[in-house]
């Protein structure tokens, strides 16, 4: 009857309980090793850029002396760009989110553009910088504008804001949504005052960690051509600009070995910006976590 | 020194261009070669403390990438590390831009060694083509002459897509296949890094590069003549030496901002390109240049 | 009749029946879904645009050059005096970088997906996911000088033969960048696993670990394997880490120690370079991304596949 | 000891229905209806009328259909997609699965209070106000009454008054549902059904809600899902029993709990299974 | 009607202990347990001694700590990251809280079957196999021989006999839990504790799992937690009344179901709240 004996069973749990142990600290030192790369990182920026880091470097336009360059017009022509880039973004991720989720019926449309979205999340950038080349750049005539790379960007971030919306609105629970509707709400009044509101703190979240990425990414604009000497601010969205990834990348390309510092720097202000945001992004997570 | 010299310069342009006191307005666009692209941005750099309402953007997309916007009318001008090629002129005519070449600076190419190499001053041409050209097997260096080691060459060359590339191998390796063994890089840094670390190494790259790193790299005399300001320029130092260009838009030119910035641009050409480790080109054409642009003053 | 058995000081039903058809209610109602499925549809708009992009000067790249030479050539030298269009050192380039990569960023992705998931208490992976993030995010840029600068001198001290350019370097430096994509993801997944898995495993007088990599990992395979493929289509895609410390030389080898390129430093290298407009290099780019996007289209297949076909029903 | 309550309660409920001695109108007639899930048969043939100004609980096993029946008088059931219904559902002598029928016009006449709480993650005063704002009512003042009177309604005013503007999620579970009620008041709806609306309580809250039915059936006729057979007996005047989609009994409450007319009924209130 | 069950059933039982005639051991004796998730104390001052071979049915309101002092007898609890307790746990003889006991294998002496089925995503026999093969036993024929006699302990052998290597999430909700009670039997525990293993199940499979309950205590020691008062009554010798992380009441099952000595007892089993 008893196939079981407990006492080999006992004998053999001293052994199981080690190899848990054992592998639960492998485990452990490989989420380690991840953040000690990160460290080293940093560290290094730190140390090759930080003595170029001043008040200076950020109200300077680039120069051909390393101690006088500085990065305002890449910092100012990247916020702008992300002003294009997080409206456009956000209206056309979080619409197409919704219609997706809320709207969509489950047909062969549907199921294509889903496919469609997963697939384009997979393209690579440099792609996408083909695309804003000739589509925005020249057939739309926008030149190599503030408005061409950000709508660029937009497209290139717009998969992963849009599957971060989606599972922002798909878990916003459905006893919410029965609430609406049994008040005689329509369907878009239940989305706008119901879904959307709820959904909010988990969009934010996925799309702060998109435009993140927006502000480093280079190869699109380099194949776009977005200019790097640039002595001016951007007056409008349809200035030429620069951008902080082209002004690193032609830094680092300089002959002087000052110049590599100056490149450190910019990474440095670059890293300052995205940790920034992605604070904000853990902010909201850890703020609005589970409050249904 | 550099400083001694933006200060210099400043001062000179605000008596030197007859038109600084007239404050100016306007867009002007240019791209291309990244070899010219250091002398445009100590230019721009300049230009913009006189004629702050001038807005002047300059992208990094090569020679020929630069020539692809200014044939599609996107950009004013061109800069250009080699004269332009047929096929683009004549898309140029197709789309019925005119335009004026300018040439406003000399680039060297310098063949540098490891510091520690002790077996070369001085090549050939012709050992330069026998060293760099692939003749399908692994090259020693005792292979080009039996007195120095029996070890490998390793190379480094710049980028096959860059324009000193394409010098070196058209009109210096008459267009023969180079070392297929070679590192190649469109970074000009890693090619000095590469021949500082290694005792075989032979690399060359621009002459700006080569002042930049003086101390780390050994400079190799071709036929007898080290590149230097004066060789360059002299054209002594031959064959690898060859002008930088920049390519206006007639039609640009018409507008008084981009005529005001040409003619900057040409009267301070040769000191800032010395400025950032170029060579000068002779003052007579600087003055050709100059003629070629009053056609367009109005 | 509702109202006439109460006494209210109010009658809302009233009130409601007097603010309806009152307002652009109705009209808004019709017109959002079209409006929100025109943002859907932008996504479609976008694959529609590039492939527009990418063709025409596909189409004329093959008419210059053979199309059978560019997908079995092994020889890709577009700038030497006899040009010749063989794709297959590009792709062998993309394979080795790729293929290191994801050696490093699997099983330490998974370690750490496994740990978030199945070890860390809330408030460690609280912490840690996002930090981890941040490695998502760094600008690859950054990653590139890191990894010429940093990484690869120190790898030739451990291998004295490793080329300056080399494929190992740029390797384990994205396998680094598409390890949080991999961990997020996987942990995701592994999260998502109902906790009467693990009640019932555990139950059974389970460890840990036998409930994570018996139960848990089987049953989040799915989601496991899409963030793989998806981490893959990244390394696949990933332009300015090989186009820095990967080098410009496409050979067609194995040796990972040595310089290559990859389809998307070549685009690049093309982008920044001197090579004439019209001519087949120029064109060159254009087939060369289109192959990248047929890249992806497979990768991208594969995944839907591979969630279809493990997909655990609980 | 069970039966005594269900006979004591039932008593008094006749007495009223006597004293008040007048014929009640059918809120709801459910004619021949059958609903399916895909091809799951949910309710089949199902036949039902509904008084106004009574409660009507419903009883039976887990997946009888109890709560499928309770959204289709509201048709929130057709927020699955696969559902399909014949038969017809006349509420106040209209269709009301007539494809003309205007569902939120039907929606703001009966009210729906869920099983679990699930106020919107918003203020008290929000949640309340909302379905008045939605349609159309935009008066400051008004709403205050509105939300006032409401929260009164539904017997939590005092506990609420001075936090009307905090979260309804700090509020604990049994005042939590309160609101819910609250909430679905505001819009005086002439129906409200409500589906275990006290499962999810202590047994202090669930009191509270079972005496708040039981004053609200003086102006509204609630129809009730309920599993815990002593409250049906409770606080109902009519009880159906379902089985597998089926209406195996409808009849007056005592009637069900002391002398079921089939044996299912039997064997399902005395315990026996479910 | 409901007493007359209990009360028959309850005589067999006194019966067969009476013929049985001898001492029962306790399996677990609790003193003065105390936990907390967090802040909140969810179980206050628990005394309680288990005996085995016997059924042990835990009721009480919604959210009385019920399921929270069923997982503490396997330490589950543990997995909330917020709790602590005090008191002892002693099981045969051993307290369970203590730092160094290992509580993989106080979990292979103690199974448990939860509220809903849970059986792993893989094939009815993976899912009785995963217990032996994680202790060890790898023999294909002493597996086969477990896994056979583990579906036959839980009455499914016959029902699934033909599909062993079919996924387990084919198979019905009742099937599905007894498949969970045979891959608790597969490692032959001491004790068995069972979450409402019952509540999301239709009637029939109801008592299918309610007659394994009664065939298992002759081998097994068995607690079982439910919402189903009737089923209490029926199935267990033994019954603890939980009440805001209290234990009210804790007697035979016919004294619990027919004369309480508590009111607040009485209340709760004549269906006053819950
Ligand atoms: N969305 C759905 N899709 C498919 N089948 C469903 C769906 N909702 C319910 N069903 C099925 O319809 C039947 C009736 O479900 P319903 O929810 O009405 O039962 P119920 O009586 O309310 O049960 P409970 O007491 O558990 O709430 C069940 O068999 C259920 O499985
Ligand atoms: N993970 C948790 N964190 C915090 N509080 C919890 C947690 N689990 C349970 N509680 C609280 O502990 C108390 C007892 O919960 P428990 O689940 O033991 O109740 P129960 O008697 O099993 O109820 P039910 O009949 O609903 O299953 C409840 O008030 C509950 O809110
Ligand atoms: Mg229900
Ligand atoms: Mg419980």
């Amino acid at each position: 009857m008893a196939y079981i004996n407990h006492e080999v069973v006992e004998r053999q749990m001293t052994k199981r309980r080690t190899k848990n142990t054992v592998f639960k600290n492998l485990f452990l030192g490989a989420t380690l090793l991840a953040l000690l790369a990160l460290v080293v990182l940093m560290y290094r920026m730190i140390t090759q850029g930080a003595g170029y880091l001043s008040l200076d470097f950020l109200q300077n336009f680039s120069s051909r002396f390393p101690e006088k360059a500085g990065i305002s017009a890449g910092l100012v022509g990247s916020l702008a760009m992300l002003a294009v880039v997080t409206p456009v973004s956000l209206f056309l991720g979080v619409g197409a989110a919704i219609y997706l989720e809320e709207y969509a019926k489950k047909n062969k449309v549907t199921t294509f553009i889903q496919m469609n979205i997963s697939n384009l999340a997979g393209v690579p950038s440099i792609v996408f910088g083909l695309l804003g080349l000739t589509i925005f750049v020249r057939m739309l005539g926008m030149g190599k504008s503030i408005l061409a790379a950000g709508l660029t960007m937009s497209l290139l971030i717009l998969p992963v804001i849009i599957v971060a919306a989606q599972e922002a609105v798909r878990s916003v629970p459905g006893s919410l949504r029965e609430a609406s509707y049994g008040m005689g709400a329509t369907k878009w009044q239940t989305i706008y005052k119901v879904v959307l509101p709820a959904a909010i703190p988990g969009i934010l979240t996925g799309s702060i960690l998109a435009l993140s990425r927006a502000i480093g990414e280079t190869a699109p604009l380099v194949v776009i051509g977005i200019p790097v000497i640039v002595q001016f601010l951007p007056d409008g969205i349809l200035s030429e600009f620069t951008a902080l990834p082209m002004l690193i990348f032609d830094w680092a390309k300089r002959p002087q070995e000052e110049f590599q510092y100056v490149a450190a720097a910019g990474i440095l202000v670059l890293m300052m910006l995205l940790i920034f945001m992605n604070s904000i992004a853990v902010f909201i997570r850890n703020k609005f976590q589970n409050r249904y | 020194g550099a400083d001694q010299k933006a200060g210099n310069s400043s001062s000179e342009t605000s008596t030197g261009a007859e038109s600084s006191d007239e404050q100016l307005q306007g867009k002007i666009a240019g791209d291309g070669s990244s070899t010219v692209s250091p002398i445009m941005e100590a230019i721009v750099e300049e230009y913009s403390a006189t004629q702050p309402n001038v807005q002047v953007a300059v992208g990094v997309s090569g020679t020929g990438g630069g020539f692809e916007k200014f044939i599609n009318g996107e950009t004013d001008f061109s800069n250009a590390s080699r004269p332009i090629k047929d096929e683009e002129a004549a898309k140029l005519k197709e789309k019925g831009v005119d335009y004026t070449e300018f040439e406003i600076a000399y680039d060297g190419i310098s063949i540098v060694v490891n510091k520690d190499n002790d077996w070369i001053e001085d090549l050939t041409v012709k050992q330069l083509e026998e060293i760099w050209v692939d003749n399908g097997k692994k090259k020693k260096w005792s292979d080009i002459n039996k007195d120095w080691p029996n070890e490998e060459i390793k190379f480094y060359s710049p980028g096959t897509d860059s324009g000193t590339y394409d010098y070196f191998v058209n009109d210096v390796l008459e267009e023969q296949q180079l070392d297929k063994s070679a590192t190649l890089s469109e970074d000009d840094n890693v090619l000095v890094t590469g021949v500082e670390a290694d005792k075989n190494a032979i690399g060359y790259f621009g002459f700006a590069y080569y002042e930049a790193n003086k101390d780390k790299l050994k400079i190799v005399k071709i036929d007898g003549v080290e590149p230097t300001h004066d060789t360059i320029q002299s054209g002594d130092y031959t064959p690898l030496s060859r002008p930088l260009f920049v390519y206006a838009n007639n039609k640009a030119l018409e507008d008084p901002a981009m005529y005001n910035f040409m003619e900057y641009a040409l009267n301070n050409a040769g000191e800032m390109a010395e400025s950032v480790g170029y060579v000068k080109s002779p003052d007579d054409v600087y003055a050709e240049d100059k003629k070629k642009l009053e056609e367009f003053k109005k | 009749m509702v109202s006439q058995k109460r006494e209210k000081s109010l009658d809302v039903q009233q009130m409601i029946a007097d603010k309806k058809n009152k307002g652009l209610g109705r009209k808004a109602e019709k017109l959002v879904p079209t409006i929100l499925f025109i943002t859907a549809a932008v996504s479609v708009l976008t694959t529609i645009g590039i492939v527009f992009t990418l063709i025409f000067e596909t189409i004329e790249f093959f008419r210059r050059v053979s199309f059978w030479e560019y997908i079995t050539g092994t020889e890709w030298l577009p700038f030497a005096g006899e040009p010749s269009y063989g794709i297959l050192p590009l792709v062998l380039g993309t394979l080795k970088v790729t293929g290191i990569a994801i050696v490093v960023a699997v099983p330490l992705g998974l370690a750490v997906a496994i740990y978030l998931s199945e070890f860390a208490s809330d408030k460690v992976r609280r912490v840690i996911k996002p930090i981890l993030e941040v490695l998502a995010g760094v600008p690859t840029i950054v990653y590139g000088f890191f990894a010429l600068t940093f990484v690869t001198p120190m790898l030739q001290k451990i291998f004295p033969s490793l080329e300056i350019f080399n494929a190992l370097s740029p390797g384990l430096i994205i396998g680094l960048m598409i390890l949080p994509t991999i961990a997020s993801l996987s942990e995701d997944a592994l999260s998502s696993v109902p906790n009467a898995m693990r009640e019932g495993a555990l139950g059974l007088g389970s460890t840990k670990l036998e409930v994570a990599l018996k139960i848990i990992l089987p049953a989040a395979l799915s989601g496991v394997l899409a963030s793989v493929v998806l981490a893959m289509s990244r390394a696949i895609g990933e332009t300015m880490i090989v186009s820095l410390a990967g080098g410009s030389t496409p050979l067609f080898n194995f040796d990972v120690t040595g310089s290559i390129q990859t389809m998307t430093a070549y685009i690049v290298q093309v982008s920044t370079g001197d090579a004439g407009y019209g001519t087949t290099i120029y064109y060159s780019i254009y087939a060369v991304g289109f192959t990248l996007f047929i890249f992806t289209l497979i990768m991208n297949l594969i995944a839907s596949w591979i969630s279809k076909r493990f997909r655990e029903e609980y | 000891m069970v039966q005594a309550i269900v006979r004591e309660e039932q008593q008094t409920k006749q007495e009223m229905k006597v004293l008040q001695n007048q014929p009640r109108e059918n809120v709801y007639e459910t004619n021949n209806l059958n609903l399916w899930y895909g091809d799951k048969h949910a309710l089949k043939d199902i036949n039902l009328n509904i008084q106004e100004n009574n409660v009507t609980a419903i009883i039976g096993p887990s997946g009888c259909g109890k709560s499928t029946y309770l959204k289709t008088l509201n048709r929130m059931v057709e927020l699955v997609p696969s559902v399909r219904t014949t038969g017809e559902i006349n509420y106040r002598q209209r269709n009301i699965l007539d494809k003309g029928y205007s569902v939120e016009e039907l929606r703001t006449k009966v009210g729906m209070v869920f099983q679990k709480p699930n106020p919107f993650p918003k203020s008290i005063y929000d949640n309340i106000a909302y379905g008045p704002r939605i349609h159309g009512i935009k008066n400051k003042k008004v709403l205050d009454q509105i939300v006032e009177q409401s929260l009164r309604g539904a017997a939590i005013w005092d506990e609420v008054k001075d936090r009307l503007h905090d979260n309804a999620y700090g509020l604990s579970g049994g005042q939590q549902q309160r609101i819910c009620i609250a909430r679905c008041l505001a819009i005086e709806p002439d129906v409200i059904l409500m589906d275990e609306p006290t499962s999810a309580l202590d047994p202090i809250s669930t009191l509270k809600v079972e005496e708040l039915v039981q004053e609200l059936k003086e102006n509204y006729s609630i129809i009730i899902v309920t599993h815990n057979m002593q409250q049906a007996a409770r606080i109902s005047d009519k009880t159906a029993f379902f089985l597998n989609g089926e209406v195996i009994e409808f009849d007056a409450t005592d009637k069900i709990f002391s002398n079921p007319s089939d044996k299912r009924t039997e064997d399902y209130v005395s315990g026996r299974f479910g």
